[in-house]
């Protein structure tokens, strides 16, 4: 998997064929904040994860690959980590990649302002020096999947340029190692990028890309139609139907994300036992549902039934006598029967305007066995508030879209965090034991022999669908788009014809 | 004349506070925003100390009071969701919002003036007829779907008009067809009825008896007392255009304050929505004012009055 | 004229009615593998679903009559509202004058000076989108408009002598605003409001554009139409025939409103 | 030619007919009305509410209402042309110039938007191309004329400034600003007090002294037409049922009608216990009756009155009535 | 002569207008009645005649207690009027009715005859609602309407009829008098006569007074016993009616008979009696109202206000040179 790394001179020697003078448009729903200051949580992704490159980048789901560093190391105790700078990286503004940028990006002070990035903010990141061309990092106690979580997220900034200009001057025209350089915002419309010619990496086949704003997706796919946009944003629902009829391909992108039903009356430690508790109840909910079947109208076949709550099919630790229960009407209506709800019963559900067309769908299948939930859509703010501040009250059902990721999953059962999801005392003592595995290959262990078994125990929820992020509409001068970066976008591997 | 337009601006003003309650009631109801700024890793205290930052903790009392001195400097807050002044934000979208508004609005008065006017004029022909089946049915669908039917039909089919976006006058056309398209057929229908009433009034019946030619009498003698209503109507239409535009913007990816406030609303970024809300108010009523000013202009009964 | 379109709502409101005997299916069912099939007349279409069905593969007929349900329900509800609201408070101000009518029309032009469309987005965000918070934010919203109107005759109604001779005749307060006031501002009140049907679907149908409409699955025309957009340029159906549907029942009303407001019209009722 | 003119009277209408589509049905609101006008002279057309007489004076103009109304027979003719077949434009020129009218509202008569000044002028300008500053010199004449007191001052007012006395006063100097033959008033005072009446009526006469111009009064007061009217005709649903010079008309009614509003009149002399009145309502213009349409409120009426519609009667020069009795002792 | 019925002391009523800034202008007083002084007889007729804007309206208003008068005393059949409430004003209610000069705008559109002309008995209560429909009927009957009329609306009648309908409801509650305000001026000259037999007829058999307000000289010296005449919110001069025609004193009196219209053709060319207009009601002339209009006026007219002094006959007259 590991690629054969190159410097960004020899590189950019080797490169540049003819399909350089490709120039793509990207229509996206819109541009976050129009900052592209990486503290910012509502920085554009598309954008800033092009514009500039992290130490270590997330390559593949749970694999990790030297993006800016070569590599890294960690101290025995997980307390200090080091990375070995590329050499002869460039930022877009022609000065070199240096140790003090990375110490600048990552300076504690500056790392307090990131938003986010609770583990490693409080004074738990002590401090970061650089040792020759090589930086370390000093924790005060351990960070699990420090890597995953933090490193790879972070683009490294050219501390002399923002020091020069100030934050503002950065955002009018923002600088960064990445294998795009920023060439014109026009605020509210579009922004265009052109490849970096002196990226260390493989030069992007795309000679410039630009980003122009779109919110309705009826008038995407009409610009896909018209040849005004080449890759539509997160194309799923109605459609791609449309996609298909104009014979244009959707791509599915980003992280891996569980839709899962969550129990509101599970949320609460203090609670007392309620029907939810009982897993057949909660198995009968997923085996009333053809999940493939869904996974297709919706998803646009990008999708697939999930097999446990939070964790993924393709995580390395998954084991594979997890299957996903099948589509099973009559098992689906025998469990709810033995678990004393032969009439079938009733509920509450709420889900997010996003997920509408998923939710329809669930409540129709649940229909045929029995089950009547109200739907009630929320916006996805109402509904993560709700979740999160705990102000639903009852027993409802939730749809939202689940994080699972390595070690991340264990987050979720960590009282102390603001989105416990399901917590007791073993699950305190659990979370306390899973981070003071430091080791990733330990780590994988854990997860896979203690963890995975409690998962249905642990996470009283019913997992409905695995999908990636997005769906893109892809229109006919796009090519292919061999791979894709988690926290980044991945331009550079974006192929035009 | 002083005392009319007086008493107007004080109703403004009573108006604008009470707007101001509103929004910033209902703003801090919408909850607040952190949960979507908050990392899903942080602590109750995290929580706890942004909000403070933000001023958040206070009671809302006290949140109203320092509001609204700060608005009256012009300051609306920092944008949760940008981090700049939520002022600036707005202002930065207003342009377009202005220049889409103001064309639909051009289109408006250019076409549906006069075809109200004729409309009346051979009240019952076929004109009239045409042009009032015209002018209900394009009160009849939904903006949106205009706008997309627009779209297919002109730039996807024929390929005359780009699609979406903000740049040269090819661009306007489809959005403010769109956006123009309803109070067109509002400010039509009511120039008709009001054209009506004049016509059937004696110093119209008058201007005939003397022997005018027909153009002057419906021109300078009819026209001018049916532009009373007409201006009103200009004025209640800018506040419809508001809404239309909120669609329109969204359909044509305009970057306007309208689809600025909706994303705003979703992300519970109030101090924007705060601003947009009380600026939209404030144009309403600075609207309304220009239409009194115009009134009295027309009106020599309100101007002596 | 007021014929055809007493005729269109009359088959509207008889599809609303009839709806749980005239539609084929459950409006809600969901086939996700005949998704997007087209009109019976069409290549690919059958008579099983004679309109086709929509993105989730549910009948457009059947959701259609449904929808027409809820989005007339939605309508009467709310300019029924509006109208009660609006003739109340609008008798009140004008009738009582001083600073009763002060503050009500004070009131009234906060309402007229909103952004109604973001506020109530503002509101759905804050208490949730469904079918009775779609409604009150529309009434709330949408009163002043005919208090103003109805403020301006009862202005003009106090003015004649039937008023004064009722005073004269010992006739109270309540008296003259129910059998005085009231029958004479109920033309503009009945024209407004038939107006209003069409303003109130179509307003709808903007709130489901923005996604918090009438919530689904509850099938409206107005969502329908919003829902199908995104597939307006392969499945056209699925959001013309909703769109026809609000088109015909809008001009209907529109076109009765104007009919009415001629048959009304004090000039055409003295020839 | 000049001799013909002397013997030609200046307007003559024949047989006027007027018909008006409503919705309850076709009205014949003027219903083979004839009479003539001398140059200088003043005509009185007295009737109640729903006579004609305001379709007539409309007709004259060819101004009746749209849609609906239509001229549907007879001849006009003014100075000899008849204009029942001039064209709209050539309507248009003399309409203004040729002939004018005072209506009887002289709050809603005048343009509120516009200067009474620019009022007047318009007819000035739409038939005499005048000079700029001849406009404005036409202009205050003509306000001077109608005693408007100063009116270089005055011209910029609008009509809301002014009384309802002044309002009128400056319609009729709209009326007689092109200097017209045939000036139309139809019911000019009834909105006006007494006192104004008065001068007003004073004025009407000063200034038909003064240029000469034939009028053709509209009313339903017989007081107005006792203190103007040369001649007077008396209408009764559609159709005039007596002409008379004036003295004649008040000191010898010929038509039952006629004397019976003569009748109904309360005097200033005497305190009478009753008044004379007329019993029932006018008849239903949609479907007249065929013969005398008084007969049914007539006290004398007989079986004869309602076979058919009563020929002229001519009791002396000048003096015609529609009455089988109209003669008779 | 018998305890007057309606006795009116020095009323005056004026109006509150702001002129200039909303809140800060000044405020200023209409004297629209000013100082009114006069009382009607138990079946007699009071006729007040005056062009508009000298305050007959609102006189009307104020005696009809639509306005509360700003001072002075009412008094009906020898107790106060003013500021009553309650019984008091249920029976002045029924005592005093009224009919207005427009038939059109007097009659709600949207209620039935019989409902319009039983509402003064269903307010104030004095017949069942059986009784009522059967006085609605005998009162349709006594102005002379068609049997079925109680059912029809008010516009499928014509002005004069409408004006009957106007009537039986003044008479609904057996008034002791009834205000009547211009009660024939909009209507055509054969029904007027018809309406004032019928008034007059009226007052024959109840025996009611009347307060008439007309423009008409010969209307209120046909209708009426007595007479006032009133310019700019004050009677300027009262007295029976014959000997007023016959002996007008007040130089406005005699200004508006000799402007009557004259009954018979008289080519005359008589200048008008009076020149100019009316003075504004918020600034009337100091002194004499009348001064800048009267064609004898001299210099003390403008110094002291008249005051109506009996002059004979029974006639009175507010003017220095009579």
């Amino acid at each position: 998997m590991r690629r054969i790394l190159m410097t960004g001179a020899a590189l950019a020697a080797l490169a540049a064929p003819p399909a350089m003078a490709q120039s793509l448009v990207f229509a996206i729903n819109n541009l976050g904040a129009e900052t592209w200051w990486p503290q910012d949580i509502s920085q554009n992704k598309y954008i800033t994860s092009n514009l500039g490159d992290p130490l270590i980048r997330l390559a593949a789901p749970y694999s990790l690959e030297p993006a800016l560093a070569t590599g890294w190391s960690m101290s025995e105790d997980g307390l200090s980590y080091s990375f070995p700078l590329r050499a002869g990286v460039v930022f877009h503004d022609g000065s070199p990649l240096t140790p003090d940028d990375v110490m600048f990006t990552f300076a504690p002070a500056n790392v307090e302002k990131f938003v986010g990035f609770s583990a490693i903010k409080g004074g738990n990141l002590v401090s970061i020096e650089a040792q020759g061309s090589t930086v370390v990092m000093h924790l005060k106690s351990p960070v699990p999947a420090l890597m995953d979580n933090y490193i790879s997220r972070a683009s490294i900034w050219p501390k002399a340029y923002v020091e020069r200009f100030g934050i503002e001057g950065f955002n009018k025209r923002p600088v960064g190692a990445g294998p795009f350089r920023f060439v014109e915002h026009v605020k509210g419309q579009h922004v265009k990028l052109a490849a970096w010619e002196r990226y260390y990496g493989d030069q992007p086949q795309v000679k410039e890309i630009t980003f122009r704003v779109i919110p309705e997706a009826a008038t995407r796919i009409a610009m896909l139609r018209t040849g005004e946009a080449d890759i539509t944003y997160n194309e799923i629902g109605a459609t791609t139907g449309e996609l298909k009829k104009y014979a244009m391909r959707g791509q599915p992108y980003g992280q891996p994300a569980q839709a899962a039903l969550i129990f509101n009356s599970l949320l609460n430690p203090e609670r007392s036992p309620g029907r939810f508790d009982d897993i057949r109840v909660r198995q009968a909910l997923t085996l009333a549902v053809d999940r493939k079947v869904i996974a297709d109208a919706v998803y646009f076949g990008a999708a697939t039934p999930a097999a446990l709550p939070v964790v993924g099919t393709r995580m390395p630790f998954y084991d594979t006598k997890f299957a996903p229960l099948p589509h099973d009407v009559a098992r689906a209506k025998k469990l709810l029967a033995d678990a004393g709800y032969p009439q079938g019963m009733q509920f509450d559900f709420v889900a997010a305007t996003t997920n509408k067309d998923l939710a329809v769908l669930l409540v129709s299948f649940w229909q045929r066995v029995g089950i009547k939930a109200n739907l009630n859509l929320l916006d996805p703010v109402s509904l993560s508030r709700a979740w999160w501040q705990r102000t639903l009250q009852g027993d409802q059902v939730m749809l939202v879209g689940g994080l699972a990721n390595g070690m991340a999953s264990a987050v979720y059962i960590n009282s102390k965090s603001q989105v416990a999801m399901y917590a007791s005392p073993a699950t305190d003592t659990l979370f306390a034991q899973g981070m003071a595995i430091i080791d990733p290959a330990k780590q994988i262990t854990w997860l896979h022999d203690t963890l995975l078994p409690a998962m249905n125990d642990l996470y009283p929820i019913a997992p409905v669908l695995e999908y990636q992020e997005g769906v893109l509409g892809l229109g006919p001068k796009v090519k292919s788009w061999d791979r894709f970066d988690l926290h980044s976008f991945g331009l550079q591997w974006l192929v035009p014809k | 004349m002083a005392r009319y337009l007086a008493a107007r601006i004080l109703q403004g003003l009573v108006t604008l506070l009470a707007v101001s309650v509103v929004v910033f009631v209902l703003s801090r109801l919408s909850g607040d925003p952190l949960t979507l700024i908050m990392d899903p890793m942080s602590t109750k205290a995290d929580l706890a100390r942004e909000l403070a930052r933000l001023g958040l903790d206070r009671s809302y009392p006290e949140q109203y009071a320092i509001f609204l001195l700060n608005a009256l400097h012009g300051d609306f807050g920092q944008s949760i969701f940008f981090k700049r002044g939520a002022f600036e934000v707005f202002l930065e979208k207003l342009p377009a919002t202005l220049e889409l508004g103001g064309t639909a609005m051009a289109v408006s008065i250019l076409i549906a003036i006069p075809v109200g006017v004729l409309s009346a004029v051979h009240q019952g022909g076929w004109f009239d007829r045409i042009a009032r089946l015209a002018a209900l049915t394009g009160q009849s669908a939904p903006v949106f779907w205009i706008g997309l039917v627009l779209i297919l039909l002109f730039s996807v089919t024929l390929g005359w008009l780009p699609t979406a976006g903000r740049g040269s006058w090819r661009n306007l056309v489809l959005p403010a067809i769109t956006l123009g398209w309803y109070g067109n057929a509002f400010l039509m229908r009511i120039t008709r009825s009001a054209m009506l009433d004049v016509l059937d009034t004696d110093y119209v019946k008058l201007a005939r008896l003397e022997g005018l030619a027909e153009r002057r009498v419906i021109w300078k003698h009819a026209f001018k007392n049916a532009a009373t209503s007409i201006v009103t109507t200009l004025g209640l239409m800018s506040i419809s255009l508001v809404t239309g535009a909120v669609v329109t913007e969204t359909v044509f990816a305009w970057p306007g304050v309208g689809r600025l406030t909706v994303d705003a609303i979703f992300q519970r970024d109030f101090p924007v929505v705060q601003a947009a809300v009380i600026l939209i108010a404030v144009m309403v009523v600075a609207v309304n004012l220009a239409v009194d000013v115009v009134y009295a202009w027309i009106d020599p009964r309100v101007r002596f009055g | 004229m007021p014929w055809g379109s007493a005729l269109i709502l009359l088959a509207a409101l008889a599809g609303a009615l009839l709806a749980p005997w005239l539609a084929p299916y459950d409006p809600d069912q969901v086939d996700v593998l005949h998704r997007f099939t087209p009109p019976f007349w069409l290549d690919g279409g059958s008579v099983e679903h004679l309109l086709g069905s929509d993105d989730l593969g549910r009948d457009l007929l059947s959701r259609l009559l449904f929808g027409g349900r809820v989005s007339m329900l939605v309508a009467v509800v709310c300019v029924s509202s509006d109208a009660m609201l609006g003739t109340l408070i609008g008798m009140l101000a004008g009738y009582l004058g001083g600073w009763v009518d002060a503050a009500l029309m004070r009131v009234a032009d906060v309402m007229l000076a909103l952004p109604y469309l973001l506020i109530a987005l503002v509101v759905v965000s804050v208490l949730g989108a469904s079918l009775v918070n779609v409604v009150v934010i529309i009434v709330a919203l949408r009163w002043a408009g005919l208090a103003r109107i109805v403020r301006g005759e009862t202005l003009g109604i106090k003015q004649r002598d039937y008023v004064a001779l009722a005073r004269v005749g010992g006739v109270g307060r309540a008296g003259i605003l129910l059998r005085h006031v009231l029958p004479n501002v109920m033309n503009s009140v009945i024209v407004v409001s038939t107006l209003g049907v069409g303003t109130v679907i179509l307003f709808e149908s903007a709130l489901s554009f923005l996604g918090v409409g009438v919530p689904p699955p509850t099938a409206t025309w107005g969502g329908m139409v919003a829902d199908g957009r995104g597939s307006i340029g392969s499945a056209w159906w699925v959001s013309l025939f909703p769109g026809l549907a609000i088109t015909a029942v809008c001009l209907a009303c529109n076109l009765l409103g104007d009919w009415l407001r001629e048959v009304f019209d004090p000039k055409s009722m003295r020839a | 030619m000049a001799g013909s003119e002397v013997t030609r009277p200046l307007l003559e209408v024949e047989n006027l007919r007027v018909e008006l589509a409503t919705r309850s049905g076709l009205v014949h609101a003027v219903d083979g009305v004839s009479f003539h006008l001398e140059a200088g002279e003043t005509l009185g057309i007295v009737g109640e509410s729903g006579c004609g007489k305001t379709m007539t004076a409309l007709a004259l103009q060819r101004m009746l209402p749209r849609p609906g109304g239509r001229i549907a027979g007879g001849a006009i003719r003014l100075g000899g042309e008849d204009l029942l077949a001039k064209s709209e434009a050539e309507m248009r020129d003399i309409r203004g110039r040729d002939m004018a009218m005072i209506l009887q509202d002289p709050m809603s008569s005048l343009n509120p938007v516009m200067s009474i000044g620019a009022q007047v002028a318009e007819p000035i300008r739409a038939h005499q191309r005048p000079t700029r500053d001849g406009l404005h010199a036409a202009v205050l004449r003509m306000l001077d004329a109608v005693r408007i007191p100063s009116p270089a001052a005055r011209a910029g007012d609008y009509p809301h400034q002014m009384s309802g006395g002044m309002r009128q006063r400056v319609v009729g100097a709209i009326a007689l600003s092109c200097r017209p033959r045939l000036l139309i008033a139809d019911e000019p005072t009834t909105a006006l007090d007494v006192t104004i009446q008065a001068q007003y009526l004073a004025l009407l006469k000063d200034l038909q002294r003064d240029t000469g111009v034939a009028m053709i009064l509209i009313t339903h007061d017989f007081g107005i037409v006792a203190k103007m009217c040369d001649r007077v005709a008396v209408m009764y649903a559609g159709r005039i049922v007596e002409t008379a010079d004036v003295r004649t008309l008040f000191d010898r009614p010929a038509h039952p009608y006629t004397r019976a509003l003569l009748e109904a009149l309360p005097s200033m002399e005497q305190r009478s216990a009753r008044l004379m009145v007329i019993d029932g309502q006018p008849p239903d213009l949609r479907a007249p009756p065929s013969g005398c349409r008084f007969a049914p409120r007539c006290t004398l009426a007989t079986t004869a009155c309602l076979a058919e519609y009563p020929a002229a009667t001519t009791l002396s020069p000048g003096h015609v009535a529609h009455c089988i009795r109209a003669g008779a002792p | 002569m018998s305890a007057p019925l309606l006795e009116i002391d020095n009323l005056h009523k004026h109006f509150p207008v702001r002129r200039g800034l909303p809140l800060l202008g000044t405020l200023q007083q209409v004297h629209a009645v000013d100082g009114v002084t006069f009382s009607i007889a138990r079946g007699e007729t009071f006729g007040i005649v005056g062009e508009s804007g000298c305050g007959k309206t609102t006189l009307t208003r104020v005696i009809l207690l639509l306005e509360a008068a700003t001072s002075g005393e009412m008094r009906f059949d020898g107790r106060g009027v003013n500021g009553i409430g309650g019984g008091a004003l249920r029976d002045y209610r029924r005592a005093v009715q009224a009919v207005f000069q427009d038939p059109n705008s007097a009659l709600s559109p949207r209620m039935r005859v019989g409902d319009i002309v039983g509402e003064p008995m269903r307010a104030i209560g004095t017949h069942s609602a059986a009784d009522r429909r059967i006085e609605v009927e005998r009162l349709l009957k006594t102005v002379g309407l068609r049997d079925n009329a109680a059912s029809a609306y008010p516009h499928e009648f014509s002005g004069g009829q409408r004006q009957r309908i106007a009537i039986a409801r003044a008479l609904s509650t057996k008034p002791r008098l009834i205000v009547l305000d211009e009660p024939i001026s909009a209507l055509d000259i054969s029904i007027r006569a018809q309406i004032m037999n019928l008034l007059r007829d009226i007052q024959d058999a109840t025996g009611t007074a009347f307060l008439l307000i007309a423009h008409d000289l010969a209307v209120v010296k046909h209708m009426s016993t007595h007479v006032g005449v009133m310019y700019l919110g004050k009677l300027v001069e009262t007295g029976p009616a014959d000997s007023l025609y016959r002996r007008p004193l007040h130089p406005y009196t005699r200004a508006l008979l000799a402007a009557a219209l004259p009954a018979r053709p008289d080519h005359e060319d008589a200048p008008p009696p009076l020149a100019g207009e009316l003075p504004s009601p918020f600034a009337p002339p100091s002194g004499c109202r009348f001064r800048t209009r009267c064609p004898i006026a001299e210099a003390r007219c403008a110094a002291a206000e008249p005051t109506l002094r009996p002059m004979g006959d029974g006639q009175s007259v507010a003017c220095h040179r009579v």
